[in-house]
């Protein structure tokens, strides 16, 4: 199958070609890590610094809201999982379907936090959102407002990883994204979108399940 | 005799007036005739172009990071505020350092020289994502264009360190603008970093193993480890100051519970190992000039490309020393004492290993000699210096005093800006194609080197006297050192200024330089100068170590070895068996 | 020149220890450095191109070489390493009997309150030959008390306190400036240390104008601001007594113990949910916008001052 | 397609470990919690890298460099919160 992957400039061939789009974008995916690793730094000293707050802080966010939407993620990335591999068999149009579904799933997950934010406006305890706030002390305050710029950002990257398998799967659907030639397009936006998975993972306890 | 090789390749090497006025045939061909509209600079996608873009834009903002110099210092000149308020002080140093730090030393070395070279020394056409480097330039076009406007707008006041919570309660100048110009910058920094690292993994030429890599890439490759994984930890720190500002965060705000050390962790989480990123570029840039000039292989060049990766790795162990009286924990201020240390050893193995490069070479006392030699000595005097601030009690002293000042400037003004302008004398004649006149280059590094000392030296000593920094109004019994480092910085100012006059000069008037014009190996040094758009014709094999100087065996000596060896050196090095 | 013993001299013994531990260093320094460049300087004379010297068998490795040239100069720093954190620990170990002086800082200012409640601006009086313990807080932003003649500095930070101990024993007029960028009038914000035989200290404690002193002054706000409320004998509220407080071990609800230093009381007034007392309801309310830093430290020399069976602090 | 079955393996194991993590959060409580839910997010994280995004068919470079972010990741908060844990 390799002689019908499209070559580019500088890559004299495919292997160099298909090694050098992955690391690279691994290492993309690293500096993205430490961005986040920056957030997880200071959710964790928070917790250090006051563990019986945080726990308590921790507790009233919506735990099976979280849950659910763990699971919708999951459910996406393998869903994009599969459609890499009907791309890399040049099933086009199995592989769009699935990156459809998978962008899906991710509005899924992004109707359910903004339904999320509704329900912790409404109790008071958004930062911004809510008038009147009503926290019940500052390390409160604190977390809730480390939870809506920890989410946030995740919902930043979840919003640009749906356009992006949409207008994949679209490119697909249409012709034109030659499979298997520019397999390495569907490749590459499913690690971001895995990516962006495990960011929750993590955000997931960290967040919501602190006892 | 290399000289006369140059003026033969002239177009027409009889007509002496001829003094390199038209074009060779290797110019002809060169990446800089490689279209001439405008259109063709700013959408180029060669790694070469790129490299002069940066180099042009580069350059400038390290004119407009010393005209707020000029300012600070000539603020200095007398104890009270004379010439700029307490404010208008603030923020001349702020943008000082901002721009400097940021807009000019971060990108210095490995955006230029780094793009410029890195294809042509591992043998590869370009880098591996080339139109991601165009991108990465435009970027740091648009923090810098930021920047600038930020600095027509009124500046910051927070000192390039942006401490919390002045800077995210309590300052008045435009924070948010100069977070987000750095926050904008830095993607830049992570592209390049990111096509560097995938470069020298997948495109080296055939032959090319990493024991056969020049120690100008394996510095940089090292440089774009902490360029990848330090700086989104930036963006991020800046990210939540900005929103910290705007919307009251609270995470470095103890009303909430917050911490204002955190903030100190994070930033120097990536600002400690950033300051190998300006170091190490200019470490591998020395690395070739020394060897270049003793034009014998370099002495351990396994424990030298070592240290390059070590310096990386334990430089990201150590930036708990910049909090030692800062309320840190006294177990983990000891463990960073001691961490910065370990990190001197690599560096000193580096400084070492050069003095036993130069040992039985042939020097030849060029201007890239005298730049690598002043750097050395300025990093070995900021180098050690920075290990009295290491030193706990000691550090407790000087920590925020001009001693402080002073350590840090000899290692990125004397030694890393030595090294940008040591490359800039290497390279020039491959980049342009034209030769400069050589006894300027070596008076403008002495000139640098002289002013630079009288600048900087008398600041380790108002810092030891207890001179704190960031201060405009001092006491009168400190004006004398003052008068002393201002007058020393008038000398830098036009020292800097020196080079760019003979470089202009030479790209009309100079000789051609011929492919090889200091007689030295190396893979960029077998191209044509200006090299040809593609870089190499045909891609090169390689099949013998760097630095392949014959050796003299007993018997040969002097200027008869010199000469066999400037035979076998003709055309081919590099590239030998 | 002669104002510069205002910055340069010692007026401690820990200065002149500092200053002899710099002193090594650069020699130290000096052994490392000359020989590269002294060797560079013959090299490149020695071995010029063209020019004719014994150049067979250059080496271009030397394994053992390297390694010792590695490793001999970091043992000789390791030597200073543990003689600078020796110093370094003494600094976090203040003797019990120090002079307690409060410290707090502002934009752009320095304000200190001496134990019998006497106040300054921008001065600092103490003893010579005593040990004195400062006791540091921020109304704003992190400033840096720094007094070089002591070769000392210590951060200050809000939200929390810092200290730093020293015995100063050279009487004389020395300076004290703010190290850590603070805003618009830093380099302004200074002033003089002044130490004082004792005798001429306590002829100064006596002229100052005083109230109160400083454990009186938390005992009248402990009153007024209502922690008495709560805290005090008749109260119905269920809150821990605060007798005996200080420097007692504190069991915490969710299990750990702290001990109840400056800080834990600090935090107790200001961030009361951070860290309950096992076994007491959350009503305490916060007092963050209530009580200046001040106020704050003159509630803790109150409490540090209702030792177990004594309490001095409530005669006035 | 026995690929399509990994997947659906891998996909049935995560969503067993987000069971386990919901569990242990309400078993658990203090350090065990922050444990536990931290070795399930390697654990889910792991099963993401090495069959979702392919690093079971890369070469030894790219495992490395997903690795070294995490060894990277991990200096960074442990020498952080030395700090704070230091503290008296
Ligand atoms: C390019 C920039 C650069 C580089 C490379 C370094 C390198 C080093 N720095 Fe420096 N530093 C800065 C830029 C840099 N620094 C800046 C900008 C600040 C101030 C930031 C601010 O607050 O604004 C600072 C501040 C700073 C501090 C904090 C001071 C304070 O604020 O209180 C400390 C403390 O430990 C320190 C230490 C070191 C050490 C140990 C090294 C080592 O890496 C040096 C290693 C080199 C050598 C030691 C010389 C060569 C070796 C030999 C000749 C062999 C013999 C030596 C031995 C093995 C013992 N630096
Ligand atoms: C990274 C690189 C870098 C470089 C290259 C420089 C270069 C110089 N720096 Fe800079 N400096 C920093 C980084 C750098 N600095 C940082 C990070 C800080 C800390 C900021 C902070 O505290 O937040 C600092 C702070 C700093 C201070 C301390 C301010 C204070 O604490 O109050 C001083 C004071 O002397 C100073 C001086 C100089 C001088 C004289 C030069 C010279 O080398 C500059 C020479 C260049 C020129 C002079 C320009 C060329 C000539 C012209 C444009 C013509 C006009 C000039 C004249 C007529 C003189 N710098
Ligand atoms: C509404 C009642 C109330 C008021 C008013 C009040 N406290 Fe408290 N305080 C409590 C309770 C209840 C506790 C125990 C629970 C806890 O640790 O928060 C407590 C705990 C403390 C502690 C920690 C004691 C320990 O054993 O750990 C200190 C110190 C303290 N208070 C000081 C003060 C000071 C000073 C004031 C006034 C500025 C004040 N309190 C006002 C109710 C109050
Ligand atoms: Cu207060 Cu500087
Ligand atoms: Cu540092």
């Amino acid at each position: 199958m390799s002689e019908r992957i499209e070559l580019h400039e500088p890559f004299s061939d495919a292997a160099q070609q298909h090694e050098a789009g992955m690391l690279g974008m691994y290492v993309f995916l690293g500096t993205e890590m430490m961005l986040f690793g920056g957030v997880f730094a200071v959710i964790f000293v928070t917790r250090a610094l006051h563990p019986a707050e945080f726990v308590a802080a921790s507790q009233k966010l919506h735990v099976f809201i979280g849950a659910l939407n763990t699971g919708v993620l999951l459910t996406s990335s393998f869903a994009v999982a599969l459609a890499v591999a009907f791309a890399r068999a040049a099933r086009a149009r199995l592989a769009a379907g699935l990156l459809v579904a998978a962008a899906g799933l991710g509005l899924v997950f992004l109707g359910l936090k903004a339904f999320e934010y509704t329900l912790e406006i409404h109790e008071g305890l958004l930062p911004l959102f809510s008038r009147p706030a009503n926290f019940s002390g500052p390390v409160e305050h604190l977390f809730m407002n480390l939870y809506l710029v920890a989410t946030s950002l995740h919902a930043i990257h979840m919003t640009i990883g749906v356009v992006l398998l949409t207008g994949l799967a679209w490119r697909i659907a249409r012709g034109g994204v030659p499979l298997p030639g520019r397999v390495a397009l569907v490749e590459n936006s499913g690690l971001y979108w895995h990516f962006v998975d495990v960011i929750w993972v993590f955000l997931y306890p960290a967040l919501y399940l602190a006892r | 005799m290399t000289m006369d090789n140059a003026l033969e390749r002239r177009p027409n090497p009889d007509d002496l007036n001829d003094r390199g006025l038209s074009e060779t045939q290797d110019e002809r061909v060169s990446y800089l005739r490689a279209g001439h509209t405008l259109r063709s600079w700013l959408l180029t996608t060669d790694h070469k172009r790129i490299a002069i873009l940066y180099l042009i834009s580069v350059t400038l903002f390290f004119f407009i990071g010393g005209a707020a110099a000029a300012l600070v210092r000539a603020d200095l000149l007398t104890p009270q505020a004379d010439l700029l308020t307490n404010e208008g002080y603030n923020r001349a140093f702020t943008l000082h350092g901002v721009i400097m730090v940021w807009f000019f030393l971060i990108p210095s070395i490995p955006n230029t020289f780094g793009n410029f070279l890195i294809p042509l020394m591992i043998g590869a056409r370009d880098l591996a994502f080339p139109r991601l480097n165009l991108l990465s330039w435009y970027i740091y076009m648009l923090g810098g264009l930021f920047t600038v406007f930020v600095l027509i707008a009124g500046g910051v006041d927070t000192g390039w360190t942006f401490y919390t919570p002045l800077s995210s309660m309590f300052s008045n100048g435009h924070v948010v603008m100069v977070a987000v110009a750095v926050f904008v910058v830095g993607f830049s920094s992570i592209l390049t970093g990111l096509n560097f690292i995938v470069t020298v993994h997948k495109l080296r030429a055939p032959g090319m193993s990493w024991g056969r890599l020049r120690l100008f890439v394996w510095a940089h490759y090292a440089t774009s480890l902490i360029l990848v994984l330090a700086t989104p930890v930036l963006s991020v720190t800046l990210a939540l100051v900005a929103a910290e500002r705007l919307f009251g965060l609270g995470i470095f705000d103890p009303k909430l519970g917050g911490d204002p050390l955190l903030f100190q962790h994070l930033f120097w989480f990536y600002s400690h190992p950033a300051v190998y990123i300006m170091v190490l570029p200019a470490l591998g840039v020395v690395s070739e000039l020394v060897a270049a000039s003793a034009r014998k292989p370099v002495f351990g060049y396994r424990f030298i490309a070592g240290s390059s990766i070590a310096i990386a790795i334990i430089g990201f162990l150590v930036w708990g020393h910049h909090m030692f009286v800062a309320g840190q924990s006294m177990y983990a201020s000891a463990v960073f004492s001691f961490l910065s240390l370990a990190v001197a050893v690599p560096s000193g193995i580096k400084v070492y290993n050069w003095t036993a490069t130069l040992y039985k070479g042939h020097i030849e006392l060029d201007p890239p000699f005298f730049f690598a030699a002043s750097f050395i000595g300025l990093f070995v005097v900021g180098g050690l210096t920075g290990l009295v601030l290491a030193m706990l009690a000691v550090d407790v002293h000087l920590h925020d005093t001009y001693f402080v000042v002073a350590h840090f400037h000899y290692i990125m003004v004397g030694g890393t800006v030595s090294a940008y302008f040591g490359a800039l004398h290497f390279w020039w004649p491959k980049m342009s194609g034209r030769i400069y006149p050589r006894i300027w280059g070596r008076l403008a590094a002495i000139f640098i080197f002289l002013g630079f000392n009288l600048t900087f030296f008398p600041q380790f000593i108002l810092g030891y006297l207890g001179m704190p920094r960031r201060y405009h109004v001092y006491d009168p019994s400190f004006q004398v050192l003052h008068v002393l480092s201002s007058a020393g910085a008038s000398i830098l100012g036009v020292a800097y200024l020196m080079p760019f006059t003979y470089l202009f000069w030479s790209m009309r008037y100079g000789a051609p330089a011929g492919p090889n014009p200091w007689d030295v190996r190396g893979l960029e040094w077998t191209v044509p100068s200006p090299p040809p758009k593609h870089n190499f014709e045909e891609i090169p094999v390689v099949t013998g170590p760097p630095y392949d100087y014959p050796l003299e065996r007993e018997g040969d000596q002097g200027e008869a070895g010199d000469a066999a060896e400037g035979n076998a050196a003709e055309g081919n090095a590099g590239s030998r068996a | 020149m002669e104002n510069l013993a205002g910055w340069a001299s010692e007026a401690s013994a820990h200065a002149a220890s500092v200053d002899r531990l710099m002193l090594a260093f650069t020699l130290m320094m000096v052994a490392l450095s000359v020989p590269v460049f002294v060797l560079m300087a013959v090299f490149a004379v020695k071995y010029r191109r063209g020019r004719t010297a014994n150049r067979a068998h250059p080496v271009n490795r030397n394994v053992w070489l390297e390694v010792s040239w590695a490793i001999v100069p970091f043992l000789l720093t390791v030597v200073f390493f543990v003689w600078a954190t020796k110093l370094f620990a003494d600094l976090y170990d203040p003797p019990a009997d120090a002079i307690a002086i409060d410290v707090v800082a502002k934009q752009w200012m320095w304000k200190f309150q001496h134990p019998g409640g006497q106040r300054e601006i921008n001065e600092l009086h103490v003893p010579a030959g005593e040990p004195v313990k400062l006791t540091m807080a921020s109304e704003d932003v992190i400033h840096s008390l720094y007094i070089p003649a002591l070769r000392l500095k210590q951060d200050v930070v809000p939200g929390r306190y810092t200290s730093m101990w020293f015995t100063a024993d050279r009487p004389g007029t020395y300076k004290l400036t703010c190290a850590e960028f603070c805003g618009v009038d830093h380099s302004v914000m200074g002033g003089s240390f002044i130490v004082m035989t004792p005798a001429a200290y306590e002829r100064w404690l006596g002229q100052s104008q005083v109230d109160d002193t400083l454990a009186a002054a938390g005992a009248v706000l402990f009153r007024e601001r209502g922690c008495s409320g709560c805290h005090g004998p008749g109260a119905t509220v269920h809150a821990p007594p605060l007798t005996g407080l200080y420097g007692r071990p504190v069991p915490l609800e969710g299990g750990g113990v702290v001990t109840a230093d400056d800080q834990y009381i600090r935090d107790s007034i200001l961030l009361p949910q951070s860290q309950i007392a096992a076994g007491y309801p959350h009503i305490m309310p916060t007092f963050q916008n209530v009580l200046s830093e001040e106020e704050v430290l003159q509630l803790v020399a109150y409490i540090k001052s209702l030792r177990s069976g004594s309490p001095e602090g409530m005669r006035q | 397609m026995s690929l399509v079955r990994t997947l659906s393996l891998v996909w049935a194991a995560l969503l067993g470990l987000l069971l386990l993590t919901l569990g242990a959060s309400f078993a658990l409580t203090g350090p065990a919690s922050l444990a536990a839910s931290l070795a399930i997010a390697v654990a889910k994280a792991a099963l993401i890298y090495w069959f979702f995004m392919h690093l079971r068919e890369e070469g030894g470079l790219v495992r490395l460099a997903a690795l070294g972010v995490a060894a990277w990741l991990v200096i960074f908060t442990l020498l952080t919160s030395a700090d704070y844990a230091m503290r008296p």
